[in-house]
């Protein structure tokens, strides 16, 4: 077994079936682009979802009669829950003037002789999905009037950032599994057109190794001369369109390029590398005549 | 070397190739085989190469049963015989060079030796001229000389030459004859299936003859025999 | 010329290169089947936020001293304006029926002796896009004491209304190009399989457009029956997880199939036909040898 | 009929594939072509059929030259040309049936009429029992037969036979001719490139031997040419 003969074949290959080459290796380009782009779209959105559901918070609103040292120990209390992440305490006085600015000149003020408003907690959790299992425990505080955390909102918010995970999942096997079938049909077709050759070896005195090597070898090459620029081509893009959609959607956040760099080329390389050996290996086995 | 016995060919569409044929081609013997278009010629090579298994009967070739030979043993079956395709069989995206020094790459000759013998048979069959080209830029007869050189360049026990000579000219087809009696007597068991009348009257050789899938005559130091002649031999 | 020749030539290459026209087949089905996901997921994305930004209003806030008179007046003014689609009037009291509803039990009303909110007007438009526009105009109204649209969260819905169109544009013109490159290099793999076949043809006397049609013909039907399953797959899948997804996710509008059906199936099979074709007949064309 | 004037074809990779040729058929002539491999033969025919054209020269086929005919009128001029290939040149995925019906549905023959004008053909070759078969599924012998059928199906005007028969029993060889020359009597100009000494020594008609790619002789009613006789007449 001689790598360099190996080498040598695959190069020579390459270059005598140019046309055909050309075709293979930019479906495996444009194969992976596609799979890319679903990749990031789907890192981005899970991304998005989980950021929205990172500022679902809950309320405690407090009876006026608490006392400011009960306020304290239920601060600590509230601290010291695995589960919470942050914890503020917000007056009467600071909830009103929250009120006010969110109403703008809505309240005239000197219509309200007394602040309407109680006292509360607002706390963040590690984890949003247990938000109301730990707002069910937090009600059970002395002191605690009433506890909220929007729970319309927070269920559908759940509930979309599930179904983005699983979505999302969904969406990349489903690309990933294309992805696989249209290289693996390509490479086929070029085995194809030389199943002749293949039989030709067979009849010469061949090993069944030594046929298969140059093909799988060159469906790895095809793989990655295919890979590599889709892979370059879709994180330039990206590199180029983060800024851009930052600008023009300020309130819609993107993953830095550099956080999905190595899932992307890693992504992307293995599967024209992996699927362009594999799909050769399959292809090659077809036309060679076990009888 | 090679035994047929009671060997018959049945292809898949229902074609008979060969009907009951029975033959023994010692080690070191040079046997022709003739016979009209479609009598069989050609498949009784295959038999011997293991390209077709016979339907019934059994072959042997180098005291092993074609038949029994498991899977990844037929390609060293084949690198002990060198064949020349009535069809060339040539690698088309492969130089002349690359095609003959295939057949030697495959048997793991090193690399370094490679370029010598290949050189050594494209110069036997006169064709080193041509060893950058592609079979495609060839002539009929170039394609068939490179066939032989392939055939040739790794020194094969056993040679079948299908049709040698179709496309060359007399000239030519005697000095193909006369390498592959060079190799005859170099030890290599020979069979040239061929139509080349003058060639088989002037030889002398054991020549076996075909005619529907049967084997009508097997003589030694024969001529071509005439049609009508292997009707008879096929009567008795 | 002989129509029924042609179609014979087709249908027996259909089923003598079986193993081939599967590989091409199926990759024209993949594809299609992309591009198919990628057309609904931009259809609904658009209505999604279609809806959404429907749902913006401008809020006309009146000075207290505004009488009834004036009041029917203004909205017979506001509701001719071409631009209004529906206008409502919200006295004090429904305000603050409607703030009380929304921050429950917060604010006890017996600290309240006077309702502090104005009288006002929601207003919806038929083009959101102009909002601003509006707006402003509005403004100008005698009594409107001010007039608000959430300015922050109008400009951003608009903005991701905008990029989404244009996104959405984009990538389903991103994915018809990559679904017809991919189909065009398939098809491309199956003719270079047949170039020695199209050479003889030339040799003994074929005119060009003899050889062409069969390949043409046989690229449509390769194209047509790619993209034929593709349609049902996705079609039937929308059917089944369109009313899941309405189930899961109640508050996320999805497009209903039947909205969709005309339009996949024309994208869908106009591609594979047309593309298939032409793929084709470029194809054949690099290796019908014009000298 | 068929006209070289100085005719010299180099091949893209600087190979001569003929040098500076003359010559005249005349129209239902029947001339052998014969010389050494690699001498040429098939490059004359190819430059009749168009399939390649004249580095420098001028090829008359019928009249055209061949190096002005438009590109959408190069398939009539075949159309006219019966070509018998030295390679067969059958379409793979086609029964032997369609082969030969192909170039009558080439020319827009009646589908009515197909099947009777090829089995016609088939018969004459005497392969009607194969016509369902594919090429690969028949001996070398018979594929080279179904391209004689092929090319005598439409009744060409020219008939261009390379080698024909270079995989086939001296019978069989001479049926063939008697085809041909049959083709020859009712018209036909037949020009037979071909190594096959005895035929040419019986038939006695016009041989243009080549050599080297030049025309080395061109006389009438002559026998096949050893090569010195050739190198002695291109010394001349
Ligand atoms: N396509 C090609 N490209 C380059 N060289 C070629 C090509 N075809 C033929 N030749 C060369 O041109 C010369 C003449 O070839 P041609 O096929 O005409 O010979 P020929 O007389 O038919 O030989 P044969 O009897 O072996 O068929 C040869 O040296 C051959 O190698
Ligand atoms: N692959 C195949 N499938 C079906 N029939 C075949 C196949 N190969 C050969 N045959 C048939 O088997 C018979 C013998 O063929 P074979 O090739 O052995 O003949 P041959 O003696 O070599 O003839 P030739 O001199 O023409 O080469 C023929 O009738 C042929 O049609
Ligand atoms: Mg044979
Ligand atoms: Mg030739």
């Amino acid at each position: 077994m001689n790598p360099v003969y190996f080498f040598r074949e695959v190069i020579t290959n390459l270059r005598r079936n140019v046309l055909m080459n050309l075709a293979s290796i930019s479906t495996v380009t444009v194969s992976t682009i596609v799979l890319g782009l679903f990749l990031i779209a789907t890192l981005n959105l899970g991304f998005w979802v989980q950021k929205i559901v990172d500022q679902l918070q809950i309320v405690i609103y407090l009876k006026d009669d608490v006392s400011q040292e009960q306020i304290n120990r239920l601060y600590d209390a509230i601290k010291a829950n695995p589960q919470v992440k942050d914890v503020e305490f917000i007056s009467k006085q600071n909830a009103l003037k929250r009120l006010q600015e969110k109403l703008k000149i809505l309240i005239r003020m000197n219509d309200m002789p007394e602040n309407p408003l109680p006292n509360s907690f607002e706390i963040k959790l590690k984890n949003s999905a247990n938000i109301a299992a730990v707002a069910k425990e937090l009600e059970t505080f002395p002191g605690a009037e009433n506890v909220k955390y929007g729970q319309n909102i927070a269920q559908k918010l759940l509930s979309l950032h599930q179904a983005v995970r699983i979505g999302g999942l969904l969406v990349v096997a489903l690309s990933l599994i294309c992805t696989i079938f249209i290289i693996v049909n390509t490479i086929r077709l070029t085995v194809y057109a030389r199943r002749r050759e293949i039989r030709i070896m067979q009849l010469v005195g061949a090993a069944f190794w030594f046929i298969r090597w140059p093909f799988i070898l060159e469906g790895i090459m095809q793989g990655l001369l295919g890979a590599l620029p889709a892979f370059v081509l879709v994180y330039l893009s990206y590199l180029l369109f983060v800024p851009r959609a930052l600008h023009a959607l300020p309130f819609i956040p993107f993953l830095p390029p550099s956080g999905i760099l190595y899932y992307l080329l890693w992504t992307l390389l293995t599967t024209g590398i992996v699927i362009g050996g594999l799909g050769a290996f399959i292809s090659v086995n077809k036309y060679l005549n076990y009888e | 070397m090679i035994e047929f016995k009671n060997v018959s060919l049945v292809y898949p569409n229902g074609t008979i190739g060969l009907q009951n044929a029975s033959a023994h081609i010692s080690k070191g013997e040079f046997a022709f085989l003739v016979g009209q278009t479609g009598s069989g010629k050609s498949s009784f090579l295959k038999l011997i190469n293991r390209e077709v298994l016979p339907t019934t009967g059994e072959v042997f070739v180098n005291n092993q049963l074609t038949s029994e030979i498991r899977l990844q043993q037929v390609p060293l079956l084949r690198r002990h015989i060198g064949v020349i395709f009535q069809d060339f069989k040539l690698l088309m995206h492969k130089t002349i060079f690359e095609n003959v020094a295939y057949v030697l790459e495959v048997t793991g000759v090193p690399a370094k030796q490679i370029p010598a013998k290949v050189s050594e048979a494209l110069k036997l069959v006169n064709l080193w001229d041509k060893e950058d080209s592609f079979p495609e830029q060839l002539s009929g007869g170039e394609q068939q000389r490179a066939s032989i050189a392939r055939a040739l360049v790794n020194h094969p026990l056993i040679l079948l030459a299908d049709e040698p000579t179709g496309n060359l000219d007399p000239d030519t087809s005697w000095d193909i004859m006369q390498i592959l009696m060079k190799a005859n007597s170099r030890g290599t068991t020979v069979i040239v299936a061929t139509h080349n009348k003058t060639i088989v009257d002037m030889m002398r050789k054991r020549v076996i003859g075909l005619s529907g899938g049967r084997i009508a005559f097997d003589r030694e130091r024969s001529g071509y025999l005439p049609a009508d002649l292997e009707m008879a031999a096929r009567e008795v």
